[in-house]
C-alpha cells in the first residue's frame, strides 16, 4: 500500500518551471531515492511533500490523506504532516545549543525532560556528536551541523523521512557509517523515506527504489539495479554511473537472426540482441566501463585501441582509450602494467551491449536481453 | 544699586563707547541714535513674550534701516544664554526684555553682564522705584479667578477660605516647579506674612497656630492650601480654562494672569472673572525689566528700541502690544485701561527682588517638599 | 593541557613580536574605527559629561540663594547631600524614581507588545493590508505626545481639573474614577501608544531578514505558530526586542510632558520634572545629580543587555547561502486580528492626528459645529483683526524660513548620526570579545539619558567659547547638527548594533578575499546588507529632531532657530490652534520625509 | 621551490584545539588536497592561510613571503594575500544577482566593464550556469549556489586557489565535469592549489600530493599512491578507501626468512615481508578489499568463508564475508552470482598484505614490499 502519493505536481517559480507534472508513488517503509542534477527539481518537490512550498498544482497524499490538492483547494499545514526534514541548508537555529536544538521537537511533542535528555544523548551519540551537545552551530564544522541536522530529524522519530543530501559535507568513512546509522533507524522506525542525493552509491547501495529527475521530470523510477544495468533511455544511462557510460554511435548489421553493429572504424560487435522493436539502419550503442575488458590478443567482439591515460584512483583504476576519434572509459580493479600510448585490445561482452534509439533516445527493446 | 560692580576694562571701554553706566548721556537725541543705530543696522532682542514681534514690526517701520531680530524664550532660559554669551565673549543679544527680576539683577545686573539704561527724557514721567536698579517696562497683575456662569458673586472672601473643606480639590495653582515667575508670587505671599497672620485672625477668630517645622503665616497658607487638596497645573490657561469652562456643575477657583482675560476673546466658551474683594488682597503684581547687554553689538538701536518699547502718552505704537488688561504702563502719563483702577488703587502684594533671591528658593523647596 | 599550549604561547616572542601583535591588533578596520569614534564621542559626549560631573561639586552662583555658606567657584558636596539626604530628598528623588521607574517598566512592556505584535504580522506574516499597516505604525511617533495625552483626556476627563467632562461621561454617564482620568495609568496608555514604533521599526527590520528555513524546520517538528514565534523567531530577533526595550525604557523614564500633563493633577511627579524645574530655576547641580539617577539607573540595563548578547549567541541571520523569506498564512485568525490591528491604529494614529487637524481649524477651540471651521490659522493673511494680526502659518514667512532650517537641521543630524550608527555597530559587532567596542556602545549611550534641556545647557556652557582647535561653535548650525546627532546617538547605534548583527562574518570575508579595501568593503556590502535596519534608525532620529525642543532651545539664535522653538510663542499667546497647526506641520514634514528615505534605499535592493 | 609553507600553525578556540601545531608546505603550481574527517580541521587552516582566522601560533609564509608570523608578530590582511577561497557555506551576497558576485573581485581589480562581462560569462559558461547570470543566490538550487562560488573565485584568477568542499552539493556526473574544468583551469592558470574534500576519488584523482589529518594534525602527506597503498599508520589506511581496510590481528611466525600470519582462524597466510624493523609476537595485518578474490577451491593463502550480504552497487558489488568472528569486506567487480550464505574461498595475495605494529599502529617496513 502507497505510502507517499504524488499526481500531476508542478511548481512554477516565476519564469521557472521548477517541477514539471511530477506523479510517482512511496510504498510504506520503502526507501525512495531522488537522483538528478543539479537544480533539476529535487528540493523543491522535497518541500512540496513537507508542505513547505505551495505546489502551483497537482495533488499530494500521504497514508492515503490529502495533504495538497488545488482542485480541491485542500492545503495541510506542514506541522500535521508529522515527517521529518534534512534541509540541505542545514538550518540549525542559531540562538540554541546543540542540545537545544535537538531537544526542540521533542519538546514540542511534550516529551518529560529526562526523556529528553536520553533521546538527545542517545541520537548524538549515533551521529557520533557526544561531546557537542553544548556548542551553538556556528562553533562548529560544516560536516558537525550537518549530522546535528540529521539528530535533530531523526530524534523526533517521524513516520516519513524527508532528507536533502543529509551527508554532502561528510567524509566517504563517516558517510559509510552515517548511512549505515540511517539504514537501521529506518529499519527500526519503519520509517518511509525519501531522500535526495547526488551520490549514486548512496542511491545504489541505500535505496529500495530509484527516481531520476532531469529538468523537473522524472526519466525512470525503478529498481537500483533496473536503473543502473537498463537505463530506459540515455540520460539515465549517462548520468548514473561513474565514469559515465561509453556511448558509439553505428550502424545495424544482422545475421543469423542476431543483431551486429557496426562502428565507424569497421568493427562488428556481436549484440544479445535478436530482434529489435524498430528497424532504424543506426543506433547508440553503449557499454559499461566495467564491462570492458582489456585483452592481449584479438578475438571476436574485440578492437584495438590505443591507451590515452590511466588515472589510478585508490581501488580502481580509469583508463582512457582512443578507439577511433572516440575515447572510451574502461574501469578496471586489478593493477595492471599498461602504459600510454601501448596498443592493445579490448573486449565488448555482447551480453552488456546496450541499445538506443538515436532519434527518441530510448533504450530499444529485446525479449532475451530482459530475461536476465 | 549702590554695590560696585566688577567689570573689565573691555567693558567699561565700552559702556563709555555706549554711553551707558555711569557715562550715560543726560538728554535724550532721538536723531542722533537713529543715525548712530543706522549704522549698526539690526538689533537682536531676547524677550519674555512674543509679543515682541509686534513691536518689532511697527519699530522696523518707523526706523527703516534697523532690523529688530526678536527671539522669545523663557526668562530664566534668557538668563542663562546671555551668561553664556558673556562668559564666552560671544555677544549676539543688544537688549534683554525679562521677568524674573531678582535673577536678572543678581546674576547679570549686578555681575554687570546687564546694563540699566533710562531714557534720559522718560526720567520724569516714571517713579524713581521703576528707574533703579532696573528699568521697569510694566507691571503685570496676576489675580483670583472664578466662574462667572455659576456665581453671581465672588465665591469667596479671603485667601483663608480657601484653605477650608469645601474648597478641598477646588483650588488651581500654577506650579511654580514648571512656571518660575509664580516663585515670586509665593513668595509675596511668604513676604506678607504679618499681613496673613492678622487676616487670620479675622477669619477664624483665633490666633494661627503654625503647623510643625513651618516658620510663619505664609508659608502655613501655602501649606494648608496644598493640604487642601489644590490642584496643580502647568500653564495660566490651564487655570483659566479649569475654572471659565461653561457647562461645569462645581467649577473651580484658581490663581492666573490677568492678561487671561483676552482667552475670553479667543474661546466664547470661557466665563471668569477676577476678584475684587479678595482679603487681605485680591493679586500679586510682577515687574518685567528691559536691560541692554554689556558689550552688545548695537548699544545704540538698542537704546531707540527701549526708549520704543515705552510708547508715549497715550500709550503709543511700541508699547501698544502690552496695553492691555492686566498690565499697567510704568508711565504715569498713560492712563488705565478703561474699566480698571490704576495699579495704585489695586489690592496686590509684590515681592521685593531681594526677598526673592535669598527666600525663593525655600518657598520653592518648602512647595515641593509639601507636594505629598 | 590546552591552557598550558594557550599559555606558553602567550608568552613566547621577543617584544618586537609584542609590538608587531599591537600593530595588527591596530590595523583591524574595527579597532581603528572604534579609536576615532572614541575621539568623536569623547568630544560630543565624555567632555560635556565630565563637566556635568563637575559641576554637582562646585558652588554654584544661584547656591548663594539655598544657603549663606556657599561660595561660587569653591568644592562642595552641598547638592548631593541636598538631593540624596535632606527634606527635598523624598518628594525630589526617591517618590519621583520610583515613578518614573514603575511608568518605564509599563510603558515598555505594552509598548514592546504593540510593536512587536504590528511588526511581526507586517514582516512574517500574510496580513492584508501590510503596506498600510507599516506606514501608520510610525505615525504615532510623529504627533507630538501631548496629543495623545490631550485626546486620552478628551475621552475620559472627569471634573477633578475643572472644566468639562470627557466624552466618556458625556456618553455614558459615569464619571470616570481620577486614577482612569490622570496619573500613572493613563500615562502608561498613552506613551505606550506614543512609543512602540521603535519597537515596531527595529524588530520588524531585523524579522525581514530572518531565513525563514529556519523558522520551517521547526514547523516540520510539529511547532505551531505561536511556538515557533515563542521559541525561534523571537529569540533570534532577540537584539532588536533588547534594543527597542533599552530606547523605549530610557526614553520614558526621561520624558516631561505627558506625564507631568496628566500626573501633575494628582501630584504624579517624575524625575523629569524635577530635572526640567531645577534646571529651569537655574540650580541645574542638583538637576545634573538627577539625571546621572538616570544615566545609573540605564547603565544598569545596558549591562544586562550586553550579557543578555553575549559573544557566543552573536547570531547571524544573513547567512552566504542565501535565504527564503515566506510568510506565515494566517488562515482565519485573519478576521480576529486585522481589527485589533485597525483599533490600535486608530486610537493611536487616526484619532490624534484628527485631533490635532481639527484644532488647526477650529475658530475656538473645543467647539465642534461646523460653522467654527476656518483655515485662517493657516492661511490667514496677517494684520487682520483676527488673532491679533497674526498670519496664518503658511503665510509667515518667518514660519517657513524656519521650517526650512529645521528640514535641512534634521535631514543632516539624521545622516550624521545614521552613518555614526552603523560605525559603531560595525566597532561593536566585529570586536564583540574586545574591550574598546564594548566602552564605545556604553558611551554611545550616555546621551540618551541626559534631559535635553540639561544637554543643552551643557553644549551652551562649552561650545560657547573655543575649546583648542574648535572655533566657537555656539549660534552655528554646525553646533545644531553636533548636538542633535550626539543626543540620538542612542537610536543609531542600537540601530546600527542590530542591523550588523544579522549579517554572517564570511560575507564580508568573501570581500576581502576579493581584495576589497575596508571602503568597499563597507559600502558595497555591509551597508546595502544592513541599510534596511539602519533606515530606521535614521528615520527614528529624523523624527526626533524635528520634534526636539528643550534641546536646542538655549542653542538656536535667531538665524538658526527651528519649528518646534516657534510653538513657544502662540502657546504662551494662548492660541492653541496655531502651535498645533505648526506641530501638524512638523508632522506632514516627517511623514514626507520618511517616505522619501524609505523609497531612496528601497532602490537597487529588491523584495 | 615550495610556494606556500606552513610551520607549527596552530589555533585554539577556548578549550577547542583545532589546529595543532601543523607544518607542511606546498610546491608551486602543485595541488594539495586536505582529507581528514569531519571536524578535524581543515576549513580552520584553509581560513589561516586566507587570512581570515587569526592563528594561535605558528608561521605562513606564501612565496617566500612571510604572511602570519606569532614570533615576528607580523599579520598580512587577506585582501593582501593574493587568493582565491570558495568557502564550505558558499558566502554568496544576498543582496547581488550572480553577474555582480562574480564581477564584484573584477570590479576591485578596475577592470573594464566590458573585459568585466566577458569574464563573468566566461566563468559562468565553465560551471553552466549560462542564464543564470540575473537570478538572486536565494532563487538558485544548493548546487547552482556552490557553483557561482565556484565561478566567483576562477574569475579574478588568483595565483593560490583554496577551495574548500567546493564539490560536495553536485551531483556525480557534474561533480566529475566540474573535476576536469577544475583541474584544467589549475593547468592554465598555472595556480597553487589547496583544496579540502572529503571526497577521496577527488582526493585521489586530482591531487598531486595527500594530507591526512586528524584531530587538527597531519597524519600523512604524500603521493596519492603512496597514501593509498602504503599508509604509514592504522587511522590512514582505516580512513582512506572505501569500502574500509580490512584489519586481522594475528600472530607471527617466520619460516625460510619469510614472515608468515597466523590468524586466530588457524589459517597461516605468506607475506612478502621478508625481515620486520621489529620483533614483535602480535602483528595487525591489513588487506584492501577489492585485492581479496573469491575462489572456488581451496589453495595458498586462501581461507573458507561464509557468504554474509551481497550489496549490488553500479559498476561493483560489495560483499560481507564472515571469515572467524571477523566480517570481511570484499570489492569486486565483475558480476558473480553469489547466495547469501553460501561457503566459499578467498584469497589473500601476499603481495597485498601490509603488517602494522599493533601499539604504535605504525606501518611496518619491509624492503622488498616498498620496492614495487
Ligand atoms: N525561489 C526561487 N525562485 C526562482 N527559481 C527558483 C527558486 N528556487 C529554486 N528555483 C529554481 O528551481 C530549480 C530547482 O531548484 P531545486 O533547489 O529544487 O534544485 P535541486 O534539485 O535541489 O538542485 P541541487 O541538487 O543543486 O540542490 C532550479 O533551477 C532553481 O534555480
Ligand atoms: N568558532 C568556533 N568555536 C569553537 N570551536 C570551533 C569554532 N570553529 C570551529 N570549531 C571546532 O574546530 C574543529 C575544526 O573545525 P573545522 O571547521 O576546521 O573542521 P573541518 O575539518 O572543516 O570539518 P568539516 O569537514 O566537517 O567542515 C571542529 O571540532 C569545530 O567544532
Ligand atoms: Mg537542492
Ligand atoms: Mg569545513
Amino acid at each position: 500500500m502507497s505510502f507517499v502519493e504524488i499526481k500531476n505536481l508542478t511548481k512554477v517559480f516565476g519564469s521557472v518551471t521548477a517541477v514539471d507534472d511530477v506523479s510517482f508513488s512511496v510504498d510504506e517503509k520503502s526507501f525512495l531515492m531522488l537522483l538528478g542534477p543539479s537544480g533539476c527539481g529535487k528540493t523543491t518537490i522535497l518541500r512540496m511533500i513537507a508542505g513547505l512550498e505551495t505546489p502551483t498544482a497537482g495533488e499530494i497524499r500521504i497514508r492515503d490523506k490529502i495533504m495538497f490538492s488545488s482542485e480541491k483547494g485542500i492545503s495541510v499545514p506542514a506541522r500535521e504532516r508529522e515527517l521529518g526534514l534534512v534541509f540541505q541548508s542545514y538550518a540549525l537555529w542559531p540562538h540554541m545549543t546543540v542540545f537545544e536544538n535537538i531537544a526542540f521537537g521533542l519538546r514540542v511533542k511534550k516529551m518529560k525532560e529526562d526523556d529528553i535528555i536520553k533521546k538527545v544523548k542517545e541520537s548524538l551519540s549515533y551521529m557520533q556528536l557526544d561531546e557537542m551537545a553544548n556548542r551553538y552551530p556556528q562553533e562548529m564544522s560544516g560536516g558537525q551541523q550537518q549530522r546535528v541536522a540529521l539528530a535533530r530529524m531523526l530524534a523526533s522519530e517521524p513516520a516519513l523521512f524527508l532528507m536533502d543530501e543529509p551527508l554532502s559535507n561528510l567524509d566517504a568513512k563517516l558517510r559509510v557509517e552515517m548511512r549505515a546509522e540511517i539504514k537501521n533507524i529506518h529499519a527500526q522506525l519503519d520509517a518511509t523515506t525519501i531522500y535526495v542525493t547526488h551520490d549514486q552509491v548512496e542511491g545504489l547501495t541505500m535505496a529500495s527504489s530509484i527516481a531520476v529527475i532531469n529538468k523537473g521530470s522524472i526519466e525512470q523510477l525503478d529498481h537500483p539495479k533496473k536503473v543502473y544495468h537498463y537505463p530506459s533511455n540515455l540520460f539515465v544511462a549517462d548520468f548514473i554511473g561513474s565514469p559515465q557510460i561509453n556511448t558509439i554511435s553505428c550502424s545495424r548489421e544482422s545475421d543469423d537472426g542476431r543483431i551486429y553493429i557496426k562502428t565507424e572504424t569497421g568493427e562488428r560487435f556481436k549484440t544479445s540482441y535478436k530482434s529489435l522493436s524498430l528497424d532504424a539502419q543506426t543506433l547508440t550503442a553503449a557499454i559499461r566501463p566495467e564491462k570492458i575488458s582489456i585483452v592481449k590478443s584479438d578475438g571476436d567482439n574485440t578492437a584495438k585501441v590505443k591507451i590515452k591515460t590511466v588515472l589510478p584512483a585508490g581501488s580502481e583504476t580509469i583508463i582512457h582509450v582512443s578507439y577511433g576519434k572516440k575515447v572510451l572509459k574502461i574501469l578496471m580493479q586489478k593493477e595492471q602494467e599498461l602504459n600510454v600510448g601501448e596498443e592493445v585490445f579490448i573486449h565488448l561482452p555482447e551480453n552488456d551491449i546496450l541499445l538506443f534509439d538515436p532519434e527518441t533516445k530510448k533504450l530499444l527493446h529485446n525479449l532475451q536481453a530482459l530475461k536476465t | 544699586g549702590g554695590k560696585e560692580k566688577t567689570v573689565d576694562e573691555a567693558s567699561i571701554a565700552w559702556l563709555k563707547e555706549a554711553k551707558l553706566g555711569k557715562y550715560v548721556e543726560n538728554s535724550f537725541d532721538e536723531k542722533a541714535l537713529y543715525e548712530a543705530a543706522k549704522l549698526e543696522g539690526s538689533v537682536n532682542i531676547y524677550s519674555y513674550s512674543s509679543r515682541v514681534f509686534k513691536f518689532g514690526e511697527t519699530f522696523e517701520k518707523k526706523y527703516p534701516g534697523i532690523k529688530v531680530n526678536g527671539f522669545d524664550m523663557d526668562s530664566g532660559e534668557i538668563v542663562t544664554k546671555i551668561s553664556a554669551e558673556q562668559t564666552a565673549q560671544n555677544f549676539v543679544a543688544d537688549v534683554i526684555f525679562l521677568k524674573d527680576v531678582a535673577v536678572a539683577y543678581n546674576v547679570l545686573v549686578d555681575k554687570g553682564l546687564a546694563h540699566n539704561y533710562v531714557p534720559a527724557d522718560l526720567k520724569k514721567v516714571v517713579p524713581k522705584e521703576y528707574q533703579e536698579p532696573m528699568f521697569v517696562h510694566h507691571t503685570s497683575i496676576q489675580g483670583f479667578v472664578y466662574n462667572t456662569e455659576k456665581n453671581k458673586k465672588e465665591p469667596f472672601n479671603s485667601l483663608w477660605d480657601l484653605t477650608k473643606p469645601e474648597w478641598k480639590g477646588k483650588v488651581v495653582l500654577p506650579d511654580p516647579q514648571k512656571l518660575s515667575e509664580f516663585i515670586e508670587i509665593y513668595s509675596g505671599i511668604v513676604e506678607n506674612a504679618d499681613s496673613l497672620a492678622k487676616e487670620y485672625e479675622k477669619v477664624f477668630k483665633e490666633k494661627i497656630k503654625l503647623s510643625a517645622g513651618i516658620k510663619n503665616a505664609g508659608y502655613e497658607w501655602l501649606y494648608r492650601v496644598l493640604k487642601n487638596d489644590a490642584i496643580i497645573v502647568g500653564s495660566t490657561n490651564d487655570v483659566s480654562k479649569a475654572v471659565g469652562l461653561s457647562q461645569q456643575d462645581v467649577p473651580p477657583v484658581g490663581l492666573t494672569a490677568y492678561s487671561r482675560i483676552r482667552d475670553m476673546e479667543k474661546d466664547p466658551n470661557l466665563k471668569f472673572a477676577f476678584t475684587e474683594n479678595t482679603t487681605p488682597v485680591s493679586g500679586f503684581s510682577l515687574n518685567v525689566v528691559q536691560l541692554i547687554v554689556n558689550r552688545a553689538p548695537h548699544p545704540n538701536a538698542a537704546k531707540l528700541l527701549i526708549h520704543y518699547m515705552l510708547g508715549d502718552e497715550k500709550g503709543g505704537e511700541g508699547y501698544e502690544p502690552y496695553y492691555v488688561a492686566g498690565n499697567f504702563s510704568v508711565r504715569t502719563d498713560v492712563p488705565p485701561i478703561k474699566g480698571l483702577k490704576p495699579i495704585t488703587e489695586m489690592k496686590v502684594w509684590s515681592a521685593s527682588p531681594e526677598f526673592v533671591w535669598y527666600e525663593g528658593q525655600q518657598v520653592l523647596d518648602f512647595w515641593t517638599s509639601n507636594l505629598k | 593541557m590546552i591552557k598550558e599550549k594557550s599559555a606558553g604561547i602567550k608568552n613566547t616572542g621577543s617584544l618586537r613580536a609584542k609590538a608587531g601583535r599591537v600593530r595588527n591588533y591596530l590595523r583591524q578596520p574595527h579597532v581603528i574605527m572604534s579609536i576615532l569614534l572614541l575621539l568623536i564621542l569623547t568630544f560630543l559626549v565624555i567632555i560635556p559629561i565630565l563637566k556635568m560631573f563637575y559641576t554637582t561639586f562646585v558652588w554654584q552662583l544661584e547656591d548663594t540663594r539655598l544657603s549663606r555658606a556657599a561660595e561660587p567657584g569653591r568644592f562642595t558636596l552641598f547638592h548631593w547631600k541636598r538631593v540624596f539626604a535632606s527634606v527635598l530628598s523624598d518628594t525630589m528623588l526617591w517618590t519621583p524614581l520610583k515613578n518614573s521607574i514603575l511608568t518605564g517598566l509599563g510603558v515598555s512592556f505594552f509598548a514592546l507588545l504593540i510593536g512587536i505584535f504590528l511588526a511581526w504580522l507586517v514582516a512574517r506574516s500574510d496580513i492584508p493590508f501590510r503596506k498600510l499597516i507599516a506606514a501608520a505604525a510610525v505615525i504615532p511617533y510623529m504627533v507630538p505626545s501631548y496629543i495623545h495625552a490631550l485626546s486620552w483626556l478628551t475621552l475620559f476627563k472627569n471634573e477633578r481639573v475643572g472644566g468639562v467632562s470627557g466624552i466618556f461621561q458625556y456618553l455614558t454617564g459615569i464619571i470616570p474614577p481620577d486614577w482612569v482620568s490622570y496619573g500613572i495609568f493613563p500615562i502608561i496608555i498613552t506613551l505606550s501608544l506614543h512609543y512602540f514604533p521603535y519597537s515596531f521599526l527595529l524588530v520588524s527590520a531585523a524579522l525581514t531578514s530572518i531565513d525563514s528555513r529556519l523558522e520551517e524546520s521547526g514547523e516540520i517538528l510539529g511547532a505551531t505558530r505561536g511556538y515557533i514565534l515563542r521559541r525561534i523567531t523571537l529569540p533570534l530577533v532577540m537584539p532588536a526586542i533588547l534594543s527597542s526595550f533599552i530606547l523605549t525604557f530610557s526614553r520614558t523614564l526621561g520624558v516631561f510632558g505627558t506625564p507631568y500633563f496628566l500626573g501633575s493633577p494628582v501630584r504624579f511627579f517624575t524625575l523629569p520634572t524635577q530635572i526640567y524645574s531645577s534646571i529651569n530655576n537655574r540650580n541645574s547641580a542638583s538637576g545634573f545629580i538627577l539625571a546621572f539617577v538616570l544615566i545609573g539607573i540605564s547603565s544598569i540595563i545596558i549591562y544586562i543587555n550586553q550579557k543578555t548578547v553575549g559573544e557566543r549567541k552573536s547570531f547571524v541571520t544573513i547567512g552566504g547561502k542565501g535565504f527564503v523569506v515566506s510568510r506565515t498564512p494566517l488562515g482565519k485568525y485573519k478576521y480576529y486580528i486585522l481589527p485589533v490591528v485597525f483599533f490600535i491604529i486608530l486610537v493611536s494614529a487616526v484619532l490624534p492626528i484628527l485631533l490635532l487637524t481639527f484644532e488647526t481649524i477650529s475658530l475656538y477651540p473645543g467647539n465642534y459645529s461646523l460653522k467654527n471651521l476656518t483655515p485662517l490659522f493657516w492661511f490667514g493673511k496677517g494684520g487682520t483683526t483676527f488673532a491679533e494680526g497674526e498670519a496664518g502659518i503658511l503665510r509667515n514667512p518667518a514660519i517657513l524660513r524656519t521650517a526650512w532650517n529645521s528640514i535641512r537641521l534634521a535631514v543632516i543630524s539624521s545622516i550624521f548620526a545614521g552613518f555614526l550608527g552603523i560605525f559603531i555597530g560595525y566597532a561593536v559587532v566585529k570586536g564583540r570579545k574586545e574591550r574598546l567596542p564594548k566602552l564605545l556602545e556604553q558611551i554611545s549611550f550616555l546621551p540618551y539619558l541626559v534631559p535635553g534641556i540639561a544637554f543643552g545647557a551643557l553644549y551652551l556652557a562649552l561650545f560657547t567659547q573655543r575649546i583648542g582647535p574648535i572655533p566657537a561653535l555656539y549660534g552655528t548650525f554646525t553646533l545644531l547638527v553636533l548636538i542633535n546627532a550626539a543626543k540620538e546617538l542612542p537610536f543609531s547605534s542600537r540601530a546600527g548594533v542590530t542591523s550588523m548583527l544579522q549579517i554572517g562574518a564570511e560575507l564580508e570575508e568573501a570581500s576581502e578575499i576579493a581584495g576589497a579595501r575596508w571602503g568597499k568593503r563597507f559600502r558595497k556590502i555591509i551597508l546595502p546588507l544592513s541599510i534596511k535596519s539602519a533606515v530606521s534608525g535614521f528615520i527614528l532620529v529624523f523624527i526626533t529632531v524635528m520634534r526636539e525642543l528643550a534641546l536646542v532651545i538655549l542653542l538656536v539664535t535667531p538665524k538658526t532657530r527651528t519649528l518646534t522653538t516657534m510653538t513657544f510663542r502662540y502657546q504662551e499667546q494662548g492660541y492653541a490652534q496655531f502651535s498645533s497647526a505648526i506641530s501638524l506641520l512638523v508632522v506632514i514634514i516627517i511623514f514626507a520625509g520618511s517616505y522619501i528615505a524609505k523609497t531612496i534605499t528601497k532602490t537597487g535592493e529588491k523584495d
